[in-house]
């Protein structure tokens, strides 16, 4: 039965092990065991404190099967905390002539702290096997139901990035048409560099100026905003919870950034609060649905079967309660298909 | 020397039907005129306007036109404004730097970046400069920009502090712009004939509406549009040295359509102003061993400037008879010398 | 018994004397009897047609009571169609030096395109008498609730601007310190010709670049994004409704434009399709809902004494039903108190 | 003539200790420079390595001192950067205008826009110009900008094709500028001499940090700080007609701080480098009726430069033994002359 909860010290190899075999793993967790061993105690950290607002938080969700790691996700409470999240606007500018008949967008791409503080989802982290979509959905969903069920943490608005296409040869084209031309480091090593906390030089190297996206070469028009293929279930799923990826792209590979209210969020605005009720017959044929407690610290959910009982309560396993630890008649948050 | 053929004098309402057969000769040369001859009697009304002191600030201006000399025939001409940009906005990209920096990433990069400003609002110009080929090889281009500047040292207080003059930029196969078919098409979504066309007509403001509204990374654009910037076409590369030794500089402003080079100067120095003086003039026989000038003389309607070998002893400037006829002049008259050391 | 029905053409007279009587009335409806003939025309026209998507449309809702006036208010479907809306954002731009210890947040307002396309709400004309807020209250959950029933006709970011402060001499200390110096008119000529359809002078005389907030005199610097005491009722109400105003200010005045996501506006979320029940014993203390039909030129809505029934139906009162043209269990969307 | 009293020469090792007392006493005048001896001996030590050869593109200058013919005592100081901007970034604003029109509105309106840039990266620069109180009658300024002049004369080839020098802006009440107060404060939320003491520590990074990304339209700001820009401090009035005969403009160009002028010259025709010229000089006694003239002599650590009569004749110049003394020059020696007509 599929279970997520919080990380532990005692997950560090399963996570190294998994990060050094999914392909650009930086993009959800750093491959690197020493950071991983920091992640971790920041956010077993970060769960025993008492949060009042969101600050330089990050929050590590395990997912697993069967007692082995299914998959991670990471939660950053507040983007670019205590400073600037960086991200370019793409700005829509109208350029309109009567006198020409020309009436034509044109986009900008504007250096912007507009996310600032803003909860970021780094991208689930979980093997490339057929169980990935629903190990995705499933710590997407929790991920979302830790934050409604948490307010105080998290920020009212979410944004998720994807990372940006890459050619063939694994280079960005929008990182060699724009990037490039601003630092005076290879991608990889920007890449390393923006990952670290301190991101002042970004102020110091980046465009002020907006770029015009139509003076820039066709492969980083065509870069812009799109991810790379192994991330479009990812993508998908970001579709599927209401996010919506319009205006914000990454500075570097020019990949998207999701953002969606928190109430707006599918898993959050269609959950229901029930009781629980341990039902044996339950778990022939039903359809799985994710169940979460109300927890910080002890917080789990697990994909269960689950359905809504005529009595208003929600039926599942024994199991599932168990790894809820709740029992019967415990408040519930539901996500139901 | 070759300037001795020509005289160079300012138009008049006779001028109209020549004038007009140079705008339509040019084929887009003359990138500020309208082609229809409404708009070369326009021009030549302005001329004449302002001539009679009758013309406002906004539009003050004249067409100056090179002539054969023995023949009468017009072969070039030059249009000189007083102030730019005080009706409609006059634009132009100003190259600048940018330099980031940062000490932790030992980075240090210097940006050209341009600017659509409107920087020269309130200088003056020279443009439309055209020499018929025919003339060309006969210094018809130099003997203008002189006489525009005998001319403005004759009339200073109606010219700006700033004098600028716009060079056709450079032209790749098709006689298109790289330049602008990297930037100005994406903008205006015409083709750059066209945007000229209607700049000619006086339908500016298209620019303020088109145009962008932020500075241009120089160095994100593709290369054959960045290496035009500040060029200048072929067929003017031959001036832009007189135009320096005479006093203008490249002060990193350039065209908005094509990237060519707009060179300035202060007026009160430019060579034709600050070195020339008026002398009395008297017949004589210089001889092929006395040294060059460049000549100008009579008032308004009657201006009329040439090249002549003279012979300069104080005040007192000794020229041959065919010199005093160009100049419409004759000995114990005022006329305004400059020396032609390189002519 | 308040009820809320689009605008006809007998209307007229009324409109314009409520028109007169309001101070600055151009904010809600034009002050002047051919332009609101036109209004009114458009309206009705609008209501007739089929359409798909929000494009130059325009709606006007009136409320009665006992047969007379008592409010109006204009739903426009797509702000700067077909051209663009010009709104100033307030950018907030982190400027942030270690050095020197400094973190702090700078304003600049940009001259933004991106409430172009949206649906604007123009705030209520509604009498200043005693039953104002009551009125106010129902034109604006009414017109959301059109909005909801026909989303093909709106966009799903709804707008609603508030006029700008003025001083003790009418004049609006924003305007003086920004607007009037790159117009060559007054103020009310600049507001004029803004109400105009052709803005293309805003692209010919608007500054292009952003405009400090800290370098403006105090007095604008304390006008944005506030408006008029006599709005602070609306004011009052748009936030009620979930509507935010932190990123866009009028360009003239620098009064504030509240935003809001459809399905998170209040009287949108929390509406609910119960079939209706005429019921005689209702009308004796029951609380007022806003009952509300789900036609086009036949919508109306109406402010009536509603309750929930256990069976899941709506009571309500044999004359509101009528004024509905709704008979028994016709679905009706109800806002309950 | 009253610079015949002094005479400038390069600053060496042994003038750390005299160049640190100016510093301290020009009581912030001096602001690019820091308070710290460490601070004027690493700046001594610059010119030192320059002179020897050793020092890179990004740190080549030279510091020139006014001294004391007769007691030796050091009275004033110019300093030379041949390349500035190269290290971290040189900041300035520039003063540029967006002028909009509308035909329907019948509306034409010049902004005067301010730009921050780094415009003037590569350029030379003069800075840091201080003559102590007494020496300020005497010419004590003059004769370091000519000195400046005739120095870059000598070694051309080290110097950028435009140099620069920045004039100390307005000041109000209490020694503030208005314009900082308006602008510079709400940017960099400290004082303006706190912000000039980490330039001149080298700290630059918090401009590109803090500084404002967007242009500021001009107008909008308060008239107090609006006034002046481009203005200059009374206690430097006097040297702006000089600077200006000598070639430099003012192009638009402000201090980011103060708001202060800028002003620029193209390097080769600086009245002390296109019109001075090298001449053997021999002992005379050109008496109080000879012209007066500017004059360099002596190359690298030996460079001294003073004013002096003289009587010139073809390429030789006589002088008084006096004249010789302080350029420590000899009959049959080289000296650089400038023509001082105005001195």
């Amino acid at each position: 039965m599929l279970t997520i909860r919080p990380a532990q010290h005692s997950d560090l190899d399963a996570l190294a092990a998994t990060a050094a075999r999914v392909a650009a793993p930086d993009v959800s967790l750093p491959n690197d065991p020493k950071l991983l061993e920091r992640l971790v105690a920041q956010s077993e950290e970060a769960l025993a404190a008492d949060i009042d607002f969101p600050g330089d938080e990050q929050y590590l969700l395990v997912a697993t099967d069967k007692g082995t790691l299914a998959g991670a996700m990471l939660v950053v409470a507040a983007a670019g905390h205590p400073g600037a999240d960086y991200s370019f606007r793409n700005e829509t500018i109208i350029h309109a002539s009567p006198e020409l008949g020309v009436n034509h967008r044109m986009y900008a791409l504007t250096l912007s702290h507009d996310l600032s503080g803003f909860t970021l989802l780094r991208p689930p982290l979980v093997l490339r096997d057929e169980r990935r979509g629903v190990v995705e959905r499933a710590l997407l969903q929790a991920a979302l139901g830790f934050i409604a069920e948490h307010p105080e943490r998290f920020a009212e608005d979410l944004i998720a990035p994807l990372p940006g296409m890459v050619d063939d040869a694994g280079e960005s084209p929008f990182w060699y048409a724009v990037g490039s031309k601003f630092f005076g480091v290879a991608y990889r090593e920007a890449e390393r560099l923006a990952l670290g906390r301190d991101r002042s030089f970004m102020a110091e190297l980046m465009p002020h100026h907006p770029i015009y996206v139509p003076l820039l070469p066709d492969s980083a028009q065509n870069a812009l905003g799109q991810t790379r293929a192994e991330y479009m279930p990812t993508y998908g799923l970001l579709i599927d919870e209401g996010f919506e990826a319009e205006r914000y792209v990454d500075v570097f590979d020019g990949g998207p950034t999701f953002l969606v209210k928190r109430p707006l969020a599918h898993s959050i605005r269609i959950a229901q609060m029930l009781p629980l009720a341990v039902d044996a017959a339950i778990g022939r044929g039903e359809p799985d649905g994710l169940l979460i407690n109300r927890e910080t610290n002890r917080f789990r959910a697990v994909l269960a079967p689950a359905v809504r009982r005529p009595d208003g309560r929600v039926a599942t396993t024994a199991e599932a309660a168990n790894r809820l630890e709740l029992i019967d008649d415990d408040e519930v948050r539901c996500v139901l298909a | 020397m070759p300037g001795e053929r020509f005289v160079v004098r300012v138009a008049t309402g006779r001028d109209v039907d020549a004038f007009h057969a140079l705008v339509i000769e040019s084929d887009g040369a003359l990138e500020r005129h309208a082609e229809s001859i409404e708009a070369s009697r326009a021009t030549i009304a302005r001329t004449v306007r302002s001539l009679a002191g009758e013309a406002g600030d906004t539009e003050r201006g004249y067409v100056l036109l090179l002539e054969d000399a023995a023949s009468g025939e017009v072969a070039g001409c030059v249009q000189l404004v007083c102030r730019i940009g005080l009706d409609q906005p006059f634009y132009d990209y100003r190259l600048g730097k940018i330099v980031h920096s940062s000490s932790r990433l030992k980075s240090w990069r210097c940006h050209d970046v341009l600017y659509l400003c409107n920087d020269l609002t309130g200088c003056s110009e020279l443009h439309s400069l055209y020499v018929r080929p025919g003339a060309r090889d006969l210094g018809g281009a130099a003997l203008l920009t002189k006489a525009a500047q005998l001319f403005i040292a004759g009339r200073l207080a109606e010219f700006a502090p700033r004098t600028i003059i716009e060079m056709h930029g450079v032209r790749g196969r098709d006689d298109a712009s790289p330049f602008w078919e990297a930037v100005g098409r994406q903008f205006f979504k015409v083709g750059q004939r066209e945007a000229e066309r209607l700049v000619a007509e006086g339908r500016k403001a298209f620019i303020a509406e088109l145009m962008p509204k932020h500075p241009v990374y120089l160095g994100l654009l593709p290369e054959a549009a960045q290496a035009t910037v500040g060029g200048i076409h072929p067929v003017v590369a031959g001036l832009v040295p007189l135009l320096e030794q005479d006093g203008f500089h490249f002060e990193n402003h350039v065209d908005i359509f094509d990237a060519g080079m707009v060179l300035e100067a202060h007026t009160r120095t430019l060579n034709g102003v600050a070195n020339s003086r008026e002398v009395v003039v008297e017949t004589g026989d210089p001889g092929a061993g006395a040294p060059s000038w460049w000549l100008a003389a009579g008032e308004g309607e009657g201006f009329r400037m040439t090249a002549a070998r003279g012979s300069l002893a104080a005040d007192h400037l000794s020229l041959g008879p065919d010199a005093l006829r160009r100049l419409g002049t004759t000995a114990g008259g005022c006329v305004r010398v400059l020396a032609a050391t390189n002519a």
